[in-house]
């Protein structure tokens, strides 16, 4: 079926809960409001004729500096300094939090993209994991690397980083911290010059040009 | 022993010696030579386990240490592995786990007195000679178990458990499998049995009757279990107990188990041809040339070949189907093989 | 826990529930287990041998890679895409640039297609044999490893000669392939360790490991993954097809030149055990290699002439506002990228559906009521990659 | 009871099948090399450690942008003509060998070798300065390199492509299209180290 007349079956189900359907560039998307997310998830994959019976990602977005103009760029990855100290962004954040759900069934072999969005100060979003099993992971780490909070997940903990980690890496206001369990977590940047001088190495020759490996 | 004490008879200054003295030079020479022999054989089998191993698997195996085919790789092996630290786990049992290696090397070590090497060489000429190996062989029970228990790792008391488990159980197949020759020979005497089996390869027990072939077989599987080699290498199983019993091993401890492993290889193997293969007969007339020991080590050593041929090409039966094959295919085959044996000796009178 | 729940775990038919019950054993299966692929932890709770909970911790890979699209541009981001599944980092790269190629709306020449199709498919089947081959290894067999991984070497050197990397290629550009076909040796080359693999090596490994009798013993009716239960935890790949559906998105969800190919998908079929168990699994891996075989003989047959790029090596690559979730049958199962572009050289977002990561899930649920061993042989025809799991 | 049998039946056939092939294997030639004696014939397009040839380099700074990892580390002094190279240098430990340096490089003085095995016992001594020490900087611009001596005519069939914007910056207005030239400078290792190359090198 095609997206649109999904998203028509979907709007009739939930009503006031579709918030829009978008065509252009990529993919087809439906924006749902996040109290009825899983209202609308249930629907899709039980109604016989949507039958999503698989969740093939859910992904975790943060909005912040996405601009319609194109203005906006994403933030550029902060790294280190010179010295090994932790860079600092002056940005403020502002943009909203959203999950991206894209669906897919096995029998009818359609799919479909739904997205919710929800402000940087509620951050939180309905869980659908009792839908779908296979959103329980995918709503973890999205807790992980994002901060979103998934209400009446069955198992909200960290995922990929450690408990104590400070920070949601994929925000994209995250600051590195610089140390975590008393570990330094600056990289080690053999080729600038705050190392302690060595003595001259044993003579490693730089690779030659193109002399071939002898058989 | 009785021909070891005439060589020492014979010997220059030897002739005055009492009785006793004779006796306790002759056992001493023994231990020793029993010790080194053993020590030997671990190493040599270590590097023919890698070697085997890599001409099955389409590689060469060591090449480096030694030039020629890394013959010196299991003795650079062994130094490395003496000059490891020691390790006893803080939370280990200690005594227990300091004696666990040494009661699994003593039993397999204990065990070699009763092997025949040639006629009349043999340490402990026992009327109950085959009785005594098997039962000084489950001490590597006990040993495992300790050594399970006592490194407080929860891999390792799986791997103990399993172990004990497996080798209490397959000491029954193993047993029962040597029966019929038993009641062939009507001797438990290990030079009894091997004597028996003088004149030639049909003369060998294994190929006796028919039933004692399938009993041959049986004891082979047994034995496999019994040494814990692939496929039923329980106790340790790698991909699954990461290494079973001596996971918290290391340095000359982990050595005595792997020295007992192979020890334990070698005597199965030394059992399995003095019981069916004719001990130290030559198959031909012809090979009656090479000595006796040396065709019993020969012999020995084209059973270890085979073992390890099979390990190398089977994967692991999981610990269920270990003890379903024990209790319910080799147990009842067994005992056929005994009934049927006994009754073509009765028809044969 | 009750001995009516153990009774609901599927071995009460079996007998096999002790009649005292004793505290649960909690057990650390991993982060450096032999039998775990890599750094991946299972906290397992065990009684004796049997298992009635397990937890998948991981994330001891982790490096953040999401973060790092973010600052690199799209085609920097390609050599990270080979860090992902590493054993078949073809089917990454192919994945990542069918994912950019629909953002971008970027159209890629013939030939770049076969080529494409010819490097993911004999990553794929490298990828496979490893998985075999360690599959093999959990359950005890270590000469098949070796045998394998010989054979895995020639895919090696076939794609050293046509990407310069031994395993990490960096082949796929936005819009084609870095290099072309390197000489005319190269496709005898290819074509020859195809027959090759299809007349001797795979009869070979099926004697040697398939139909042996202690393997199918151990894998078959082991850890059965129901259709449904695959479908609600996502899984993809031969994980999905060992449960007897068929379902591979070359065909499915088309992308590339695979529509033009003819090639068939095959499912487990219960041949040993249950549908879906570990040995179908396992063999799904093996038919698929003979169809990757079949698909490298197809694509070089008839590989068209002409370029071999559609966007020039030092040309910068950029794409439109907007979002697309892409997906792409990598060796493990369906690898797909949501990628939102934001005009510039840089993605906005690249979220990584890795197979890995949604496959694994399922021994929750599967490895509950199995013996260490069994659990053991599921992570193993699970065949998950902790690079892609941790990104 | 029928099915106990076939059970072993088919156990000891399958692994007597299995054993024949394993056994087959021990008359193959064995498929590993030696490794220090034998070693494998590189191919062509392997992409080995990355080398600099410092005579076409123009510290055009395209490699060190374009680099994934940061691993390249380029400095200059001055502006136009009179800008002098100071430091180039490729930390190893960083290294990925993606090769999207040596594919952008405009004047073709970055290339993959095909050397692969250079350990080393610290990781510092794997960053290598491709400067020659005794040389203290080397001149960007194509003019004043010529009135040097160090170009011949660049080759006629080789176009000149332009400097393409790198992946986020323009690159410095000073990059000229460099041509050709014979090597007469070889690079050099880490810093402080004398190498019997050293002399020969700038010699050349």
């Amino acid at each position: 079926m095609e997206a649109r007349a999904i998203y028509e079956l979907l709007a009739e189900k939930i009503g006031d809960g579709a918030l829009g359907f978008t065509e252009g560039t990529g993919d087809p998307v439906a924006d749902v409001a996040p109290a009825s997310i899983v209202d609308a998830c249930t629907f899709l994959r039980d109604d016989e004729r949507c039958d999503f019976d698989m969740m093939m990602c859910l992904s975790g977005i943060d909005w912040d500096g996405y601009d319609e103009n194109g203005k906006g760029k994403s933030v550029s990855i902060l790294g280190y300094t010179d010295l090994g100290e932790p860079e600092t962004t002056e940005r403020a954040s502002d943009g909203d939090f959203g999950v991206a759900y894209d669906l897919y069934s096995h029998r009818l072999k359609h799919k479909f993209t739904l997205r919710v969005r929800v402000t940087r100060e509620v951050a939180s979003v309905p869980t659908v994991s009792g839908v779908w099993e296979t959103a329980n992971w995918h709503e973890r780490e999205a807790w992980d690397l994002l901060g979103i909070r998934f209400a009446g997940h069955p198992d909200l903990r960290r995922m990929l980083l450690d408990e104590s980690w400070v920070g949601h890496p994929l925000r994209k206001d995250y600051q590195m911290p610089s140390e975590w369990d008393a570990v330094r977590l600056s990289g080690r940047d053999y080729a600038k010059n705050p190392f302690p001088p060595i003595a001259p190495p044993e003579t490693p020759t730089p690779p030659a040009g193109d002399k071939p490996a002898e058989g | 022993m009785d021909a070891l004490i005439a060589l020492i008879q014979n010997a220059p200054g030897a002739a005055n010696m009492s009785a006793q003295a004779l006796h306790n030079t002759a056992a001493a020479l023994m231990a020793t030579l029993m010790f080194t022999v053993m020590a030997l054989c671990a190493i040599v089998f270590t590097w023919m386990e890698r070697k085997v191993a890599g001409f099955l698997q389409n590689r060469y195996g060591p090449m480096r240490t030694g030039r020629w085919h890394g013959w010196a790789q299991a003795v650079a092996d062994m130094l490395k592995i003496l000059g490891k630290e020691d390790i006893i786990p803080a939370e280990a049992d200690k005594g227990l786990f300091v004696f666990a290696p040494i009661l699994v090397l003593l039993g397999s070590l204990l065990a070699w007195a009763a092997i025949p090497w040639a006629p009349g060489f043999v340490a402990a000429d026992l009327d109950l000679g085959l009785f005594y190996i098997f039962a000084v062989s489950s001490l590597v029970i006990i040993g495992i178990l300790m050594a399970g228990w006592s490194s407080n790792n929860k891999w390792a008391l799986y791997g103990a458990a399993r172990g004990a488990a497996q080798m209490v159980s397959y000491e029954i197949p193993l047993a029962l499998a040597t029966i019929p020759v038993i009641m062939y020979t009507g001797s438990l005497n290990t030079q009894d049995i091997v004597i028996a089996q003088q004149g030639g390869l049909a003369n060998w027990y294994i190929f006796r009757d028919p039933f004692l072939f399938v009993a041959f077989w049986m004891y082979f599987i047994a034995s496999i279990a019994e040494t814990n080699r692939g496929p039923f290498d329980m106790p340790e199983t790698e991909s699954e107990l990461v290494a079973g019993y001596h996971t918290e091993y290391s340095g000359m401890r982990f050595a005595f188990f792997f020295l007992s492993e192979y020890a334990n290889l070698f005597l199965v193997s030394l059992i399995a041809v003095m019981v069916f293969l004719g001990g130290w007969w030559a198959p031909l007339p012809l090979l009656d040339v090479i000595p006796p020991a040396l065709t019993f080590i020969i012999k020995g050593v084209m059973m270890v070949f085979f073992n390890m041929w099979v390990r190398w090409t089977l994967p692991r039966v999981r610990v269920d189907q270990l003890m379903h094959l024990c209790w319910k295919v080799m147990i009842p085959i067994a005992l056929i093989c005994v009934l049927g044996s006994g009754i073509i000796q009765m028809v044969r009178g | 826990m009750a001995t009516e729940d153990v009774k609901a775990t599927g071995w009460a038919d079996q007998d096999h529930v002790p009649e005292i019950k004793s505290e649960l054993l909690e057990l650390n299966m991993g982060p450096q287990h032999p039998a775990t692929h890599g750094v991946l932890r299972l906290l397992l709770e065990t009684d004796g041998e049997i298992v009635y909970k397990v937890t998948p911790v991981m994330g001891y890979l982790h490096r953040c890679a999401e973060k790092i699209a973010e600052g690199v541009n799209y085609k920097q981001w390609v050599v990270y895409t080979d860090r992902f599944d590493y054993l078949a980092p073809m089917c990454c790269n192919h994945a990542y640039v069918t994912a950019l190629e629909k953002l971008m709306g970027q159209e890629v020449p013939e030939r770049g297609e076969h080529l494409r199709v010819v490097a993911a498919e004999l990553s794929r089947i490298a990828s496979h044999l490893v998985s075999l081959a360690t599959f093999g290894l959990d359950m005890g067999a270590f000469t098949p490893l070796l045998y394998m991984f010989r054979e895995r070497e020639e895919i090696l050197n076939l794609l050293e000669r046509i990407a310069g990397g031994r395993m990490l290629y960096n082949y796929m550009v936005p819009g084609g392939v870095r290099y072309d076909v390197p000489d005319d040796k190269w496709i005898k080359d290819v074509l020859s360790f195809v027959d090759m693999m299809e007349t001797k090596k795979v009869p070979e490994y099926n004697t040697l490991l398939s139909y042996n009798k202690i393997f199918i013993e151990r894998t078959a009716n082991v850890c059965v993954i129901s259709p449904e239960d695959a479908f609600t935890f996502g899984c993809t790949g031969p994980v999905l097809r060992g449960s007897g559906v068929s379902f591979d998105c070359r065909r499915d969800d088309p992308y590339g030149a695979y529509p033009k190919f003819d090639f068939e998908i095959p499912v487990g079929q219960g041949q040993m055990g249950a549908v879906g168990d570990c040995w179908d699994r396992y063999f799904v891996r093996m038919l698929e290699i003979e169809q990757s075989c079949r698909l490298i003989r197809q694509a070089l047959e008839t590989l068209p002439d002409g370029p071999y790029q559609a966007i020039e090596l030092k040309k910068p690559v950029k794409a439109p506002m907007g979002a697309v979730y892409s997906r792409t049958e990598s060796a493990k199962g369906e690898l797909g990228h949501y990628l939102i572009g934001d005009g510039g050289q840089t993605a906005f977002r690249n979220k990584v559906r890795s197979p890995s990561f949604c496959n694994l899930q399922v021994v929750t649920k599967v490895g509950v009521g199995q013996m260490v061993s069994d659990l053991v042989a599921l992570v193993g025809s699970l065949d998950i990659v902790l690079g892609e799991i941790d990104r | 009871m029928a099915q106990y049998f076939a059970d072993i039946y088919e156990a000891v056939s399958s692994v007597l099948k299995g054993m024949r092939i394993t056994f087959k294997h021990i008359y193959k030639k064995p498929v590993t090399l030696q490794f220090p004696d034998e070693r494998q014939v590189m191919p062509e397009r392997y992409r080995g450690f990355v080398h600099n040839d410092m005579t076409k380099c123009d510290s055009c700074n395209i490699c060190a942008k374009l680099c994934p990892v940061d691993c390249i580390y380029i400095e200059s002094e001055g502006k136009g003509k009179a800008r002098m190279m100071t430091r180039y240098a490729i930390d190893y430990n960083k290294c990925i060998w993606c090769s999207l340096c040596t594919e952008n490089c405009h004047t073709g003085s970055i290339t993959m070798s095909h050397d692969y095995d250079h350990s080393v016992y610290d990781r510092r001594t794997l960053v290598y300065e491709f400067m020659d020490p005794t040389q203290e900087t080397i001149p960007c611009h194509r003019a004043t390199r010529i009135d040097m001596g160090w170009w011949v005519e660049p080759k006629e069939d080789k176009p000149k492509p332009k400097p393409k914007p790198a992946a986020e910056a323009a690159p410095p207005a000073e990059t000229a299209p460099a041509p050709e030239a014979p090597p007469p400078a070889d690079d050099k290792p880490a810093p402080g180290t004398p190498t019997p190359d050293d002399d020969k090198g700038v010699e050349n």
